[in-house]
């Protein structure tokens, strides 16, 4: 039931790609450091709608290797720049449904600008670089591949 | 001529149909062969949309196709 | 175990005032609606340290009627100004130890902005007008009621 | 003469050594109010850092303290 990075792997356990749905509990303890006085989180989940159109369902495809080096390497820039304490991200990828969990962030740090502002960099840093694509079918029929141009207004999950 | 392994994800595996293919080939680099392959698959995706990366790792797109090299043509991503 | 508000009951559910440890899940699932494709959470803890200073422990004390209507006051607010799906704030008061959860704030919506926005607002607005007072036991023997000025660098959770 | 509740909070229940007492008051309003029990209790906060609620809401400084009003003295806040 979990696709969990596991604790002390050094850098493989602050990014991975689950295969499966995973559990948000056991991500979000090995954060609680007890100097660790703020905490931020978010989620990413599967929308009824994109842009306007009925989404039944999706699936995320992911280059498996290099987008977990890419969301570690985001991770371990996140804690340098804000100086984070602890973070974790971790992307679904296989089919979805409505209302499935499809990304999770947590940052844990002394303070909460730290938190937040690194948690809101890392899910801006892996929804631009890491090598994950979405594929939506929608009530009408179509389904497709988002492959959003970089300042396309109407581009997924802004 | 250097023999790679292309790897191809979301619409580009769609459009060739498979999501890797062994090749020869003889571009200088990864510009010129990402244009034989968009050619004879059907890519939608101009060059200039696609980042390249080459075992594993990001890399330019003058990088020469090195023989045994696993070489993927990334298009825009989506994830979150 | 839990200090949690229950749904359905308006405003009630949206602030809460938990004089016993809480658990989060059942604050969170309410909030995951059809149409919500983000949801962001922040969560504060009691740190080992504040200031300088080493913290063994510490209590809160609120004025729970007006610190429920204030809190619901915000929360609502934060729906209205950030177009936020839903929300839900819940604070503890009483003794808490070391690494026990303080405060927890959730927001759902249709995109991230608002989220993390509205997220960071409800927890910004209550730390500045909900009526709650820390009470920090530190380890030299000293212990304190906590009266931050407004504009003070140094004030206690920035 | 007007009979009030006071509540009290933090350093001021401390200070007062009691979260509530009911008195009799002649003051004309709220800060007249707190100037008297401020004096008799030692409270160390000056009314420009407080806030004053009447009857579970915040209210403004010259409201004057009505008969069986619950009048809190509300010290800076310092939750989260």
């Amino acid at each position: 039931m979990s696709g969990a990075p596991a604790s002390g792997e050094g850098d493989a356990r602050l990014f991975a790609i689950a295969p499966q749905p995973f559990d948000i509990a056991p991500l979000r303890a090995p954060l609680l450091h007890e100097r660790a006085g703020a905490f931020a989180a978010f989620e990413g989940w599967v929308r009824d709608h994109n842009d306007g159109r009925a989404v039944l369902g999706l699936r995320y495809d992911a280059y498996v290797e290099l987008a977990e080096a890419e969301g570690r390497r985001i991770v371990r820039a996140a804690l340098d720049r804000f100086g984070a304490i602890d973070a974790c991200c971790v992307h679904r990828v296989g089919e979805l449904a409505i209302g499935e969990l499809a990304v999770w962030v947590g940052v844990s740090a002394a303070h909460r600008d730290a938190a937040f502002d690194a948690c809101r960099w890392i899910i801006d840093e892996v929804k631009a670089h890491v090598p994950i694509w979405k594929h939506e079918r929608y009530a009408d029929g179509d389904a497709d591949w988002l492959h959003p141009r970089p300042a396309d207004p109407t581009a997924p999950g802004r | 001529m250097a023999r790679v392994t292309l790897l191809y994800f979301a619409s580009l595996r769609d459009a060739a149909g498979t999501g890797s293919e062994t090749l020869d080939t003889d571009a200088a680099d990864c510009a010129g062969l990402y244009e034989q392959v968009r050619v004879r698959h059907g890519f939608a995706l101009p060059r200039e949309r696609m980042r390249v990366a080459v075992d594993g790792a990001f890399a330019g797109w003058d990088a020469a196709p090195r023989d045994g090299a696993e070489i993927a043509f990334i298009p825009p991503v989506s994830g979150g």
